[in-house]
């Protein structure tokens, strides 16, 4: 069922970066997403960064017309929020690697809260152009987690992709699980560095959506429906989908390679 | 148990329930996956000239379960791009019908020609869409418009032509019938009722397109009524659609008429396995009423309907002399 | 608390619900419960030129709580036996409205003016009962019939003429824009939606009368979109019906561009006290979002759509070059 | 829901009554009835003659056409059944007197039987044409109550109206209640009869029936509606009411005088 609820608050994330709270009771878990409708815009996709209470939170990062608009939207405004969609990360794992690229982070922050909260220990390699953008670095150093950072430019932390740090983590230490979100190439990165240790790594996907209800086909990726099946999936049944991490539809059906990174 | 194999015309199909135009149909993987889940065929998203995004988001309004209304605007990737995908799910062994949309008998035809080059069973014209200017009901609600769409499809290929009927009309069958004329193998009806949304705290429809199609469970009334006018009209196969999510469902639109089924708004309720449970309950109910073959249901509702009809006039009961 | 009181045309209702026509009607005791139990305007059953019967039951078939198909079949005792019911409802101070049908102009033109010599405040054409043959939607699905039996009663009643249109056409815009030439005052829209249920157990349809007429929530969408459409092209006023259950489904209504609405069906949920509710539903959602009266919400939902529809056309979205 | 269940038993009960059993689980109690659909004929308002268990019965006077039809419906044959449609009679009072003419006896019958269960004492004043067409004597006689009969020619007890006696059992003895079912003329007899002792009254009254759920009007009785508000009523309520016991409507809506009785 669709909610239109008022923005309560507003908080400048990073400088290309921006949560919206809202009230919005229905029960969460983290991993699922929401489509939040900006009216007269469109309405997209979003994970869930706040997933506890009567408070959810959304973390859009400006890609396009719709998120740009959204970077706009302050208290009061009221947005259109149906969901939660979609499964969960499995918290269970003791010792778990979180790697994080761009707006990723915002699916894998109540993750990694939740985790932290049952007892286990969290590590993060968090990954982004800049030094600016390393998004929700501070809320995971104060959860408790362990966090390598990488920057693009090398303002801070490896100079380089955070699939290197991950890399790094993966040789060095020892976990009992791998969660990732980012562009799929990285994800794949991470998923084939993983399997050397045979660590279990589970990735949360995009693609592009519309009904949410595992009706309309938009988000089909091989034999899934990200929208119902997902966006959790583990790695090797992402890795045994030819076109994982090499083309997506975009909204007529066809078929898009993804640019290299 | 009870056969559930049937004919719609020369297409033969191993169950009578097909997955609707517009549903898991954008992808070839998507069409094999529905027909590894079961069904007895699959039908394409209703493919265009060119590429489509559709209307954008919001596009769908759910209610409750009983429930859909949908503006996707044909959203499809056109018919260069869309072979490969055909490819995927023939390969898979699937029964395939593609849908195609046009604006015109030409379009239709020209459109017609590059479907079946893929070869799909079968073709179904969607001539019905409520919510695409120019295009579906536009096309779709005027009968000679209807016949001569499907007199030049039919003129250019050689697999069987199904024709879609919108409900959205005063009479169906007279759709249905010059559908029959243009040289139709055979009528699917209904594509969704004309529908709307509105917000009220926004104060604006829902859907970005205002104006979208009504599906599920609400329609299957509709669906049956145009099925049973049609059946009573024309001596082609009828293909009923809307709001079929139970077995029971799928029975009454054989009894008023279908030879088979197709099932959209219910794969939300439970996902693709839904195909496996409708042809259990089919099989078991057909099995309850001692009828061996879905093939045996069909029109079966009509003698008794049209007996009842006869027999009790509204000006023979119950009017009292005045007092 | 937010203002009510509505006009249509030169006709005041103390508020914008009124009892819909076959509901509650027959009896001028229960127009005037109706009145008592709050309803703004009450409108008659469909009076015709002589007593019928209407047909056999079944005549109703329940759809949970969102929907119910019927064929009642037009049942009235007739314009000679039905002033004396009107009389009852009259006396109580009711606001009626008198629905009429027929067959053609001329019995229209009959009937108006001997249902407006009854004293009620407004008229009600019936032009759209689905189900009775040679009545409703064979009149009421030609423009040019609708036209020509709206202009032929206004000639004969000085008292506002309401044309209640069908939403089984493809165009009911079309259908309200012929009742605006014709002279009505406003139109109502809609009546129920064709629909059929059949019992698989008995091979039959349910309803004596076969096909039978959609009502309650499941046909909302198909109301406002109606209501939408008509609100585009025509200037006078709209009463919109079709699964009002509630105060916010009437202000959607309202918000598409109605100015009262009707309700029927809802009163087999909970009874007649359904009125009460819904004016408190309504002035409340009302008062919640700022908007003063319930005049002012008329067709709000309009400026916001368009611009949206403006804003993103299909050709703008989401498609990628080409791979 | 109309459900479609099969006839299990037929009993005559007297040359012109019979009573069909069936399948029917949703629970109903003493005054309730349902629309009996015989398939190809008509559907119809029929009191609950047996309201416990899962079996529920109904008892049926050749009337007209379809009331004659289901006269010859035997075991086997299906039929359409919705309900249980109305409301009840107040199984409290302690002592009761029950007033039954034609047909009314199906209604009253099982509210003898589930009073008696209860703990009343029951009297019963049964009316028929003549000492065969006496509905279900012997079941109120089987179940413990007191039983007088009338016959309109005699042939068994009082020899006329059962008004008569229910007016002497009335002014002989107390009851804390009447139920009556019946002819509407008959029934308001015992009304004005029972007023005098001041002993409260039930009458369940018939309307020509078409939705029964209280909105297409055909069960218009006054201010009430037979279907909803009914089918029981107290006598006060229905003595108020002028058209009672004066006139019904037809199908069409008609108001229809009733004959004299
Ligand atoms: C399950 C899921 C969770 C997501 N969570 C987040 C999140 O937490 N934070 C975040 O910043 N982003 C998230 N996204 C991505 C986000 O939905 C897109 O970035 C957003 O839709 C872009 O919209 P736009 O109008 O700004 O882009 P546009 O200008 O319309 O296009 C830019 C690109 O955005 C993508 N896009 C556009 N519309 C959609 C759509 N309906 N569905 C999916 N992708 C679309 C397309 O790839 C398109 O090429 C998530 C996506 C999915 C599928
Ligand atoms: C609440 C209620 C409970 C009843 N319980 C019993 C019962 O237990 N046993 C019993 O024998 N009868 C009962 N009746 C009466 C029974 O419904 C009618 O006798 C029956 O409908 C006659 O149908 P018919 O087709 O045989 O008559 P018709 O030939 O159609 O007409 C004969 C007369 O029957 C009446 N009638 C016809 N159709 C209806 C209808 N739809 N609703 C009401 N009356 C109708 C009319 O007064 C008509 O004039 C009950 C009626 C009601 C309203
Ligand atoms: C999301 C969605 C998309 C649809 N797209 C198409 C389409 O492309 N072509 C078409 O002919 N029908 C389309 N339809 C209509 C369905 O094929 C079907 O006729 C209708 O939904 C009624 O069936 P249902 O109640 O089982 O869903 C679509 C329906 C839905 C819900
Ligand atoms: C039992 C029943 C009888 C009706 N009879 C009439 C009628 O006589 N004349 C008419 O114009 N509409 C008639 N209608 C249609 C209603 O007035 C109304 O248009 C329709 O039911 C949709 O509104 P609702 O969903 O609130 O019921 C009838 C509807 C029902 C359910
Ligand atoms: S978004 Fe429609 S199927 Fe996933
Ligand atoms: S039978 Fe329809 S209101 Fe009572």
């Amino acid at each position: 069922m669709r909610r239109v609820v008022g923005v309560t608050e507003r908080v400048l994330e990073t400088p290309s970066t921006v949560t919206l709270r809202f009230p919005f009771s229905p029960p969460a878990v983290p991993g699922q997403f929401v489509m939040l409708w900006i009216p007269g815009d469109d309405e997209i996709p979003m994970s869930l960064s706040f997933t506890d209470g009567e408070t959810k939170g959304v973390t859009v990062k400006a890609m396009g017309t719709t998120s740009a608009a959204i970077q706009s939207i302050g208290p009061g405004t009221p947005v259109g929020v149906r969901g939660p969609y979609g499964n969960r990360f499995d918290l269970s794992p003791r010792r778990i690697l979180i790697v994080g690229g761009g707006s990723g982070a915002a699916v894998l922050a109540p993750a990694a809260d939740a985790a932290i909260a049952r007892g286990s220990r969290v590590t993060v390699a968090l990954g982004a152009t800049e030094a600016a953008e390393l998004l929700f670095r501070r809320r995971f150093e104060g959860m408790g987690a362990r966090v390598e950072v990488a920057t693009d430019d090398g303002s801070e932390g490896t100079h380089g992709f955070v699939t290197v740090v991950a890399e790094r983590l993966l040789a060095t230490d020892s976990f009992d699980a791998v969660w990732t979100c980012g562009p799929e190439v990285m994800m794949r990165k991470v998923a084939v560095a993983a399997r050397a240790s045979r660590t279990p790594t589970f990735c949360a996907v995009e693609r592009h959506m519309k009904c949410a209800l595992g009706m309309c086909d938009a988000c089909a990726l091989g034999p899934l429906h990200v929208c119902v099946d997902g966006p959790v999936f583990p790695a090797e049944q992402l890795l045994a989908i030819p076109e994982f991490a090499r083309w997506h539809r975009d909204a007529s059906g066809r078929r898009v390679e993804f640019g290299h990174r | 148990m009870a056969e559930l194999a049937t004919r719609v015309g020369t297409l033969s199909l191993r169950n009578p329930f097909l997955l609707a135009s517009g549903i898991w149909g954008e992808s070839g993987e998507s069409l094999a996956g529905a027909w590894g889940a079961g069904a007895g065929g699959v039908i394409t998203k209703s493919i265009g000239t060119s590429a489509r995004a559709g209307f954008p988001n919001p596009t769908v309004e759910q209610y409750g379960k009983w429930g859909m209304l949908n503006a996707m605007g044909l959203p499809n990737p056109g018919i260069d791009e869309y072979p490969r995908e055909i490819e995927v799910a023939l390969r898979a062994g699937a029964t395939v019908i593609g849908s195609i949309f046009g604006g015109a008998a030409e379009e239709f035809a020209t459109l017609a020609r590059r479907m079946a080059a893929t070869g799909v069973a079968a073709l179904e014209l969607n001539l019905s869409c409520p919510h695409a200017e120019g295009y579906g009901t536009e096309v779709g609600s005027d009968p000679s418009d209807v016949e001569e769409i499907v007199r030049a499809v039919v003129e250019v290929v050689r697999i069987p032509v199904i024709a879609k009927i919108t409900p959205n009309t005063s009479d169906p069958a007279a759709l249905a019938a010059a559908a029959e004329r243009g040289g139709a193998a055979a009528v699917s009806a209904i594509n969704t009722v004309r529908g709307l949304a509105i917000d009220v705290r926004l104060r604006r429809p829902v859907l970005a397109h205002g104006l979208g199609g009504l599906s599920g469970p609400a329609i299957k009334p509709v669906g049956l009524a145009c099925v049973w006018q049609i059946y009573e009209r024309v001596r082609i196969p009828i293909i009923g659609v809307g709001g079929i999510s139970t077995g029971q469902d799928a029975l009454e639109y054989l009894m008023a008429g279908a030879r088979a089924v197709e099932v959209g708004t219910a794969v939300t309720q439970g996902g693709i396995r839904v195909f496996r449970r409708l042809v259990r309950q089919l099989s078991a109910s057909l099995g309850e009423l001692g009828i061996p073959s879905a093939e045996r249901a069909v029109g079966a509702a009509h003698s008794a309907g049209q007996a009842d009809l006869g027999a009790r006039s509204p000006a023979r009961a119950h009017i009292a002399k005045p007092a």
